[in-house]
């Protein structure tokens, strides 16, 4: 077979596929842990074995209490990440096109991207109230930078003949962005909106950790910070295992779009 | 009921733990929902006497519980509020596993003591400890380390630090596991210092009647947890947003410990403000409890 | 071949060209061209490695403004690109990489000339037929060889049926016989439509044999050494074609008299 | 003057240079501040002018309380980066060239980077204790993913050419990755660098208001903390006007690096 | 020019090639080629536009694994590219955009050879002097003109001093003294070194004036349609010159008969 040799390909003679030898070091991961906790004779106060963290999850999701919970963090996340996409995409654009969009990105990245979003919890509880919309905003606010940063980046390294052809083609600056600025730094904005996704996640867990805004739909920070009032290991580490494997779906789902578009494309080696 | 005098909305905002218990029961039995069926009751949960306190000043709460020293601040900074009631009165513990640790002159400077907030009683407690023992309110400043209960649990456990002053259900769960009583927070100040239930002066003014049913409601509900811990417990271990997984049997010996009682009646304003004003963490003292208090418990407290 | 119409389409006055970098500025490349290009004519560009071909001709196209003089199009003072001047870039990278070679013509007949989906497939199927790329229609650009991507950018630029073809090295990586194939193209459709064409290329012959006029550059900073009138010299076999084709190379010579020094090869046989 | 006119070059006869039009907008950023707390009639407690910031920031920068916090954070924040940028660039560099690598980052990123530091303090704790060491801990955990992720997007999408020609010269694996990815990549590399920066702040301030070392050496979270703690708006929002300066400090010293190297390079347009 | 020795250092046993993406394959590129290269000599491969010579030689320079068959190289099957096959590629981006061009050879000789700097920069300036770029020794490449982009390719592949000079349309890009010159400093060095070259090219010319042995492709799936022998024409005027030529052309033009519409246009004058 003609491979192209850029990688190593004598000793690609024979592989596992892909999904067996991610189980393959996910198990020896779960066997170091579980001989970690037996061993180590740590407090199993301080630190669940994964058949503790397997029983508190089955436990829970039986009772109602996990999916309710997951549902409610993957809401706020959703919702919040929609709106930073957007907003990161437009600031990007802006920046693109008007000297006035670049200084304000630069200014607000600088500003604001630094900023904590536990340290503006409660000036946003002030504006959104005891709700969601509080955290929604602060995932939004998470999300946005490296979006924003990461297209910026994109559409600045955008080869010139590209440039060149479509301003030969003359395009509107919509018909530009939509149609070839997107796609063309679609490597940098993916990995914007892979981190992103981990961001939010952070946020929305963070938030929901410190801050205990429930009522009565807690999400999966509260969730944990609950098992953690209560002193319940198991249910603590039943929580970010739960957050864990969404990561690997939504990690999943990321390869698979990078294979239909910047993989298919030549622009990215494959995985 | 009379729904007249009432509010369109009314959010309570509350701490999750064992003095949720009469907040639980208030919101399950929808009392306030049937009495005031026009007004839309909110119930939400925060997990600290900040949070409770900036939930008030941007009017996204109304009636609020937290302990005496973060009320105080507000009030110190010129917040309007007022105390509706007490919830209850709470002995916490200072605990050690090491048995070298008997009293506070037995702490070195790297012998880390936590407590759950810079602000919190159990700060004030023990600057006020440290004033009585060892001469000097803050000689064991360096010491203090703010850390969640569940946290600081976890920490003293392992040892990453050498004592801890929370309270209930933890306290309980460090003496079964090895732990021993440095210092008893009634020994310092007395058995004082509450949780407290707070509304605004000026909303009080405007819904006098609603504000004296509600107030009815909490004293009503309150004694039927002092008296009922079986079906306290319950709710608790049905609430999960405030109680959170535990079991009845456990609520039900928390409940029945002598450490947390339901009390109506504020006390330790006056000696909290008055210690609290000696070491700089506020500006000025109540004349009387009186100046704290609205008239469903006026002159009742200290 | 006829005479083009007497009517200048394209005029430099003065023109000088450098380029900026930030705040610094390069050496002059180009100083004081005047020319002027009539309407229907084939207008070729030759000139050392490195004197300013590519320079003058993104001049001509918008891509770069001028440092002193002025470039007009139609009588127009030209600003910016725009698709009444399709340009064929000299490097390789001017396909959209995320879209097939198809797509990519499709999508310039859509966005410039508002074609229905189905019109602009034929058109674009006719266009690639002729250069012959049709058989790479679906594949991704990074699919191609040099040559290919070549020819599909220049189908590209003949669907747009613009005013001014500006070609720059279009049949560089072309083989004999496919470089052969497609100057006859050109020729058929500047006769079918009577399009300007500016064409930049390192091939004397070339310039000779497509070309009404030559423009000969000389090394940098460039200046015209000489306008050479070509129209007559069609036929390969005339005097006339011969003639030119000494001139110029004894033009280009002389910028180059130093390069040489060794024996001295026939250029018009070995290229 | 030759401007390339990649953007609005019309538009660009008169600029301020680039600090005025930053500061200019920090200035009606500020007053629209000061406006909306003077006017709105939103209470003091809860946000604080820009004129009580600015004494609350003299005050406690004289007192010498602000200037120690900032130290403290800085130097969690430096420790932690600089371990957190090692581990990033080995693990996208072991990406690169072992298929174990690769699948043992696929792994790690998506299993940990969703996991807020917040959330995996109380083990941090047990495994480092109540020191510095924790908050160092979740930095590194915190800024290891954009790093990495951010690398080894930039290493895969590094041109064939380019790669083909490293191979050519023979290259050991340390080699390339020094001296051909390491560049190659630069662009993204900067972007995750950025990135992890910003997301680093957040983890040493959310950690240090979590979990507030308090005592002579608290940070600058544990500055906001207290001041939140203690209801003092003033203090809280010079806290944060620290953290965003600190912020555009070090946005102009990634632009001062972008410049002297992917711009002057060519893989980056000029801001 | 003499005969090269009578010894074989590339051999190619009925290789075939063909490009892999991800696990679909591409049909068949290059089909049961033979061939057998002789120490010290000029091996020229041409053929019709994207027919398979990029590919072929690729295969050579060990970029591509054979899918059947083997390339060996001096006796040994090519596993991987290395310096001695120093490589020239056909698109503009193989100088490493991030050194000066000076820096590019440096680099390469100090990697290759361990050259000292001030030895390697000696023999850098010498290459770039030989191939008329040295003043544009210090520029970035992104700065350089394409024709400028190939020759100092060429000037780094040269400097090297390798065993086998693999060269795809290195002068493609160049006008037509440029080329000539760069020809004849190919022949000097060739003579001076014993280099064995293998160039593509899509020039008859070219190929029978600088080759000993000229691989004529058939269209694609590519096999081998005659090796010719032209070591005996290399003076231009000799009636074998012209026979050789004229036998090239036909091969080609026979691949390429449907392309064929109009006039035939002497192949060994306009190109
Ligand atoms: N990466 C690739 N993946 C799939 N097919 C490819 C790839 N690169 C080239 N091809 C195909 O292989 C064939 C030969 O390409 P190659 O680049 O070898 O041609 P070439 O003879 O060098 O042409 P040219 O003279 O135009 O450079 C073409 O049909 C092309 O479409
Ligand atoms: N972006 C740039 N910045 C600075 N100088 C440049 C830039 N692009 C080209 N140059 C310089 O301008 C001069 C002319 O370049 P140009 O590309 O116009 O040459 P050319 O005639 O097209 O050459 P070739 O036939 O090799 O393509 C060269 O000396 C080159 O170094
Ligand atoms: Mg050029
Ligand atoms: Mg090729």
């Amino acid at each position: 077979m003609s491979v192209p040799l850029f990688r190593t390909a004598e000793k690609r003679t024979f592989t596992f596929p892909g999904w067996l030898r991610y189980i393959l070091i996910g198990a020896i991961f779960l066997i170091a842990w579980q001989l970690y906790v037996s061993l180590s004779g740590v407090s199993q106060l301080l630190i669940a074995s994964p058949l503790a963290t397997l029983q508190a999850l089955i436990a829970d999701f039986a009772n109602g209490q996990l999916p309710s919970a997951i549902l409610v963090s993957l809401q706020n996340l959703a919702i919040g990440m929609g709106i930073g996409i957007v907003t990161g995409l437009i600031l990007a654009s802006l920046s693109t096109f008007s000297r006035f969009g670049r200084d304000l990105l630069t200014v607000l990245t600088a500003v604001f991207s630094p900023l904590p979003g536990i340290a503006i919890l409660p000036l946003t509880m002030l504006w959104f109230g005891l709700s969601s919309s509080a955290i929604i905003f602060v995932v939004v606010f998470g999300s946005v930078w490296p979006i924003s940063a990461n297209t910026d980046t994109g559409f600045r390294t955008i080869g010139t003949t590209t440039r060149m052809v479509a301003l030969n083609l003359g395009l509107t600056r919509l018909q530009t962005v939509r149609d070839i600025f997107l796609p063309a730094a679609l490597p940098h904005i993916l990995s914007g909106l892979r981190l992103a996704w981990a961001f939010g996640w952070r946020t929305v867990v963070g938030a929901e950790i410190v801050f205990g805004v429930a009522g009565s739909n807690g999400g999966l920070g509260w969730y944990i910070n609950n098992a953690r009032y209560f002193l319940n290991p198991p249910a603590i580490f039943a929580g970010l295992v739960v957050i864990s494997l969404l990561g690997v779906l939504l990690d999943t789902l990321f390869q698979f779009i990078e294979q239909q578009t910047i993989v298919k494309w030549g622009m990215k080696q494959a995985q | 009921g009379s729904s007249s005098n009432a509010p369109t909305s009314f959010t309570i905002v509350y701490q999750p733990g064992l003095g949720a218990a009469t907040f639980i029961i208030l919101k399950n039995q929808k009392t306030l929902e049937k009495q005031f069926p026009d007004t839309k009751i909110q119930w939400d949960i925060v997990n600290s006497g900040s949070a409770v306190r900036e939930a008030v000043i941007s009017n996204q709460g109304q009636l609020g519980t937290l302990g005496v020293p973060p009320f105080l601040v507000g009030w110190d900074r010129g917040m309007d509020w007022r105390v509706l009631l007490a919830t209850s009165r709470s002995d916490s513990w200072l605990i050690a596993i090491n048995p070298r640790f008997k009293t506070l002159k037995d702490f070195g400077p790297n012998d880390k003591i936590g407590v759950v907030a810079p602000d919190a009683q159990q700060a004030i407690v023990l600057r006020k400890a440290a004033q009585q023992q060892l001469g000097n309110a803050h000689a064991l400043d360096r010491n203090l380390v703010a850390i969640g209960s569940a946290d600081g649990e976890q920490a003293l456990l392992s040892g990453q630090i050498a004592a801890q002053l929370s309270g209930s259900p933890f306290q309980q769960r460090e003496i079964a596991a090895g732990g021993h009583v440095v210092l008893h927070t009634k020994d310092v100040f007395g058995p004082v210092g509450a949780g407290l239930t707070v509304l605004s002066q000026s909303f009080y003014n405007q819904y006098p009647s609603f504000s004296k049913t509600v107030y009815q409601d909490l004293v009503n509900e309150s004694t039927y947890v002092a008296n009922h811990h079986t079906e306290a417990a319950q709710a608790l271990a049905a609430d999960k947003a405030s109680g959170g997984g535990g079991s009845v049997a456990q609520f039900k010996s928390l409940l029945d410990d002598t450490s947390l009682v339901f009390e109506k009646t504020p006390s330790g304003l006056v000696a909290y403000a008055t210690f609290m004003k000696s070491i700089g963490l506020i500006s000025k003292v109540p004349g009387s409890a009186n100046d704290l208090e609205l008239p469903t418990v006026s002159g009742t407290g200290n | 071949m006829g005479q083009p119409d007497k009517e200048p389409i394209v005029q430099l006055s003065h023109v000088s060209l450098a380029y900026q970098h930030g705040h610094a500025q390069s050496a002059t490349i180009l100083e004081d061209v005047t020319l002027s290009i009539q309407r229907g004519e084939k207008f070729m560009i030759i000139g050392p490695s490195g004197c300013g071909k590519t320079t003058l001709i993104k001049a001509i196209g918008g891509f770069l403004k001028a440092r002193q003089g002025e470039v007009t199009v139609n009588g127009v003072p030209v600003k910016k690109p725009g698709p009444d001047r399709a340009f064929v870039f000299q490097d390789f990278e001017q396909l959209f990489a995320w879209r097939t070679v198809l797509d990519n013509i499709v999508y310039a007949l859509q966005v410039t000339k508002h074609l229905p989906r189905r019109q602009a497939i034929d058109k674009a199927s006719f266009y690639l037929e002729l250069v012959d790329v049709a058989a790479a229609a679906d594949k991704y650009p990074h699919m191609l060889s040099g040559g290919m991507k070549q020819r599909a950018a220049l189908a590209r630029a003949l669907a747009l049926e613009p005013d001014i073809l500006l070609m720059d090295e279009p049949f560089g990586a072309l083989d004999a016989i496919t470089r052969n194939q497609l100057q006859l193209e050109l020729n058929t459709i500047w006769r079918r439509t009577g399009v300007t064409i500016v064409l930049v290329t390192h091939s004397i012959q070339e310039a000779v044999f497509l070309g009404h006029h030559v423009l000969v550059l000389s090394s940098s900073p460039a200046r015209v050494l000489e306008i050479v009138d070509t129209s007559q010299a069609e036929d390969l076999d005339s005097p006339a074609f011969t003639a030119h084709s000494l001139h110029l190379q004894s033009l280009l010579v002389r910028q180059d008299k130093d390069l040489i020094r060794e024996q001295v090869v026939p250029l018009s046989i070995v290229q």
